[in-house]
């Protein structure tokens, strides 16, 4: 990891999942932080370990009909639809801004079919500027893919030897919470060659509003996110983290340092921060800053001290 | 395009009505750049709940530093902010969005229905400022429910034009909807009309200004998660096909590129 | 259903749960609302539709080491470790006064053995007062039984006959969230009798104690409760009311009559309040009331007129 | 073993050091039927984050119907508790719990460590009002970290007992902790010691009456989720083995019921 500096003689907070190494561990969440440039002017997103860019599909996907979004207790729904303008236009339109940045940049990518990953893959293959592929196994917003591939073993593996078979970077696979037991998933999806999981995905969620007695989404379902989740998604962490070998990157609810330290003594190597973004679009670089001096008012030598450090029994 | 996130001080809160309010902040840099009809999201709280920020057209700007909302309490966040204390701070990011495009040498007819009103003060005073022949002035037609959420304000917006009331109870201007004044009002040629307020309203002057041949921009609505084009929540059917993000392509559109949802 | 009466000319709140009656459809959720006496003082018993109490298990258990809570964003993780007198202390103990109620009493029971669950049943049979048997085959906090029965539908459907076998009231069976797929298991305890099912359960969460770098909770994982999990909870109401036949009462993070009626509107006959019950003792009547006002002002012949009324399409 | 809920207003707000602070509110059921010892638990905020109410003993009562609360900053509930604003209503409800089991005619000794100084107001005072020789007093032992957490509240002490204070800081009294000055006391015999601060204080104060045979009474903490029996998420280790439930058998024990978690 020599070739990454972590910046003028501050801690060291370089971190590796699967390969991929990172000047910290703060990446901002898929269909969160848009393709980065949104942010341009409310941060400094040099600071960033690294962006994950909204779903990126085979074809350009229009997304669901509004309304997209309601306010939940201390989080919120989205039944976006996965709304993209498909891997070749992402590839021409956004890639070079994104390449620009010299952050890594993880691409977020999602199929109907078997063939439509190993496609997608393809296509990224050589294009400059992409760090890694996040596989998403678990959207549960489309009826057709997302949800089977990410609750089933067995197609949860083969999604991640279809991308595996065809990509020039690693490979992240996000996985779906709503699973009698992810870590089943996890191990699955690890043997199949997965260099690192990422987790959790949205709750499956509902709201009803009263005064229309209609769904508060057009889609009816959608995925629930945002501070409420982060006790799910910690626990979900904390097993995965001791059920498989590979790196762990923690995702739900994460608004603050404090909440990004819980993940990695769960057994996160890094952290993804998503609806956070949208409350205070600074969020990603105050929780680099927050890490970055608890590492220092603890005196590790290393954020990476902390990994999985949580004290048992 | 500059955006800023600032730590904004009330200074000023005035209640128009039982859920009306306007507060003045201080935010310099937001102030300093925005457009009219561009918008900026506030955190009302400061706890997690609730969660995500509203949005609020900006009403006005000062060129000391200050920036004016006017609200309508409809919910838990707007009834947290009509509480708000002077010497408070808010979280204020913006400017954002894509405000109204106007031609100030250009007949003007601005119209504001309910908390629609908010953004036309705003437009008003830039036209009229913009504008080298004040005389000519805006034409500046305000709905509301009662007189009381008018009263205060007509008074800013007289400065700019010649104000044409209507309130629902009849207690100011014309007894009825704000629709009817436009109706029965004779329009300049090559006026432009710019209009926000609820969807049928907007819907109705939509109408208006097609058969008649008046361009017309509307400011529109939707839920909104970031305000800024990331998490792509505030969708609405574009008249082309497919969707329009108002966060990003409006809020502030001409009335032919939208489906209208009534 | 003309033996209850709802009061002096108020709205017809009554409603019917697999051939229990109640007044209304607000119950208090087991653990919550410990042996209803506790809240005597603070609110109007006798407004409620029942009362369900603590889970009582064959044997008095002690229950988990401190700490057994921790609040969250919006919900908080309990790990109480089933801690109850036993079945036979809570029939000479707990009985005589929840009996001089005059309000439905449903004792909510678990067991680590089939075996066990049938016992308790044959105990309670007879009992004065008991007016139906809530099964938890869902709770997540303790090692043996809990998980495994509530998860799997073959082991869900073993419990729900063993009760149904001996018991002499209505049975109800309430669900674990934390599966894959809720409208499996649903179906699988509606085929083997149980003539409601109650959900959801607490998801499985954590929390890290960054001082002390600790697991919150003694136990380490616990339950999520609260207004956070109401989106889930209304889901899978939503789900699993469409999946099968028998009453559906729903159960998540309600605080408000709004809450109440979307679940009613999801597809619940009726409603638990958990948590809430802790920060407004009095939520529960207030729930009640504020039904009654909606009927009243929607003009409504019947409550029942809203159950599973929500508009799609 | 009445109890209410009560929607009080907050009538004073005092602040003694950058973390401590006492709240006066109306709350006048609870205020009628308090005894020293109890708590009320009071909901900090008017949204669901932070969800739970939290635990306070009452510090004092008085005959208008006030109720006052001593506490200090740990955490966002009571930061929220610190911003009251005089008018502003928190809801409470209590009286609960078991508070002291006192012998007014007998020698009392009240030990208060940093926040454990809220209950012993009430106490004092009690057992000075009930005791029909109020000459003999009581002997307060007060523990801060600094004078300006204490200075105030000495002078209210001061009218019920003789005031031993110590400070972290050596800023006023003893410079040290409260119970080296417990230890440094001669105590007079049959007295009984009543104890409320952090554990490790209430553990070495508990050990020292074991060893000289003096009753002690204590007042502990749990996190709490409902307060008043219902959750059981309150448990201590009892010395008589399983569980003790703080909220209903406590806070107030007999030192020996319990075992100490340091
Ligand atoms: C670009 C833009 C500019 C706006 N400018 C102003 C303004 O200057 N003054 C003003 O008073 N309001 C304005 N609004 C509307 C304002 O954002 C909402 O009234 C506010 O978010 C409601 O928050 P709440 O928490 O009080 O209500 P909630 O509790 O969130 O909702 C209460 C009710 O209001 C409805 N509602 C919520 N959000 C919106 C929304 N965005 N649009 C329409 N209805 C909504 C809900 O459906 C619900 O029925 C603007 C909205 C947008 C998108
Ligand atoms: C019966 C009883 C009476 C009490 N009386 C008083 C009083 O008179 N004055 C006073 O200042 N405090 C009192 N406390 C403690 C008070 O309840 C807590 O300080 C308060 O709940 C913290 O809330 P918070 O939101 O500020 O902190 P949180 O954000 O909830 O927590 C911040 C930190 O404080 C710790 N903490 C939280 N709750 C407690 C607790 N109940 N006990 C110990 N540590 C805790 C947490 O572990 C955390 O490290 C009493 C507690 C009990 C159980
Ligand atoms: C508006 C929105 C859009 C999202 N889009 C995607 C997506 O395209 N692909 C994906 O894998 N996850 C997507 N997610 C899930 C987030 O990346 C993240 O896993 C989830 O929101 C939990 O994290 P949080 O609680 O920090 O938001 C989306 C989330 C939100 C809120
Ligand atoms: C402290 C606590 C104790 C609980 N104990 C039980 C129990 O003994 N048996 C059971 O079936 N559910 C138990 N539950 C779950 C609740 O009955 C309810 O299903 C859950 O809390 C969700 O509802 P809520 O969000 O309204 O609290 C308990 C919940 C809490 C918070
Ligand atoms: S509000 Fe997020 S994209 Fe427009
Ligand atoms: S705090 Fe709930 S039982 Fe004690």
């Amino acid at each position: 990891m020599d070739g990454l500096s972590s910046g003028q003689n501050g801690p060291d907070l370089r971190v590796d999942i699967g390969s991929l190494v990172l000047a910290n561990p703060v990446l901002t969440a898929s269909g969160t932080f848009g393709y980065a440039r949104e942010f341009a002017q409310l941060m400094d997103l040099h600071c960033l370990g690294g962006v994950i860019v909204k779903g990126i599909s085979l074809h350009p996907r229009a997304g669901n009909p509004p309304p997209r979004i309601v306010e939940t207790a201390c989080g919120m729904l989205n039944a976006i639809g996965l709304q993209n303008v498909g891997v070749d236009r992402f590839i021409t339109e956004k890639m070079p801004y994104l390449e620009g940045l010299r952050v890594p940049v993880v691409v977020n990518i999602l199929g109907d079919t078997l063939d439509e990953y190993a496609e997608i893959t393809a296509r990224l293959a050589g294009v400059p500027g992409v760090a890694a592929i996040e596989v998403n196994i678990s959207c549960p917003n489309v009826k057709s893919g997302g949800v089977a591939f990410g609750t089933d073993p067995a197609m949860a593996a083969a999604v991640t030897k279809a991308v595996k078979g065809r990509a020039a970077v690693p490979v992240m696979v996000k996985l779906s919470p709503n699973v009698t037991d992810i870590t089943t998933i996890a191990r699955a999806v690890e043997e199949a060659g997965a260099d690192s999981l990422s987790l959790i995905n949205t709750l499956i969620g509902m709201a009803i509003d009263l005064k229309s007695r209609r769904p508060a989404l057009a889609n009816v379902i959608g995925g629930l996110s945002g501070p409420a989740i982060k006790p799910v998604a910690l626990r979900m962490v904390f097993q995965v983290a001791r059920a498989v070998k590979i790196p762990v990157v923690g995702i739900g609810g994460i608004d603050s340092a404090e909440d990004a330290l819980e993940f990695l003594l769960a057994g996160a190597t890094a952290v993804q921060i998503g609806t956070a973004n949208f409350i205070n679009p600074r969020v990603s670089e105050e929780v680099v800053a927050g890490i970055a001096r608890y590492v220092q008012e603890e005196n590790l030598s290393s954020v990476r001290e902390l990994i999985g450090a949580v004290r048992l029994g | 395009m500059a955006q800023y996130q600032e730590n904004a001080t009330v200074t000023r809160v005035e209640q128009f009505s039982a859920e009306t309010f306007r507060l003045t902040l201080q935010a310099p840099q937001i102030a300093g750049d925005a457009q009219p009809g561009q918008f900026v999201m506030v955190r009302t709280g400061q706890g997690k709940d609730p969660l995500l920020r509203r949005p609020f057209s900006l009403h006005q700007t000062f060129s000391d530093g200050g920036v004016q909302l006017y609200f309508k309490v409809v919910g838990r966040g707007t009834e947290i902010l009509s509480r708000s204390l002077v010497g408070e701070r808010l979280s204020l990011f913006g400017p954002l969005g894509r405000g109204f495009r106007y031609r100030p040498e250009q007949p003007a007819v601005l119209i504001g229905g309910g908390l629609g009103i908010a953004p036309m003060l705003f437009l008003a005073r830039e036209i009229s400022r913009q504008n080298s022949s004040p005389a000519s002035g805006c034409q500046v037609l305000l709905g509301a429910r009662q007189k009381g959420e008018l009263a205060v304000v007509m008074e800013d917006f007289a400065q700019y034009g010649s104000v044409h009331p209507a309130t629902d109870d009849g207690s100011l201007g014309h007894h009825g909807l704000i629709t009817e004044v436009l109706f029965s009002l004779p329009l300049p040629a090559a006026a432009t009309v710019y209009a926000c307020g609820p969807e049928g309203m907007l819907a109705a002057v939509a109408g208006h200004c097609r058969r008649h041949g008046f361009p017309c921009q509307v400011s529109v609505e939707s839920v909104m998660a970031c305000g800024m084009g990331a998490c792509l929540g505030c969708n609405r059917p574009a008249s082309a096909g497919g969707y329009t993000h108002v966060c990003l392509d409006g809020p502030v559109y001409d009335a032919e590129e939208l489906l209208w949802m009534v």
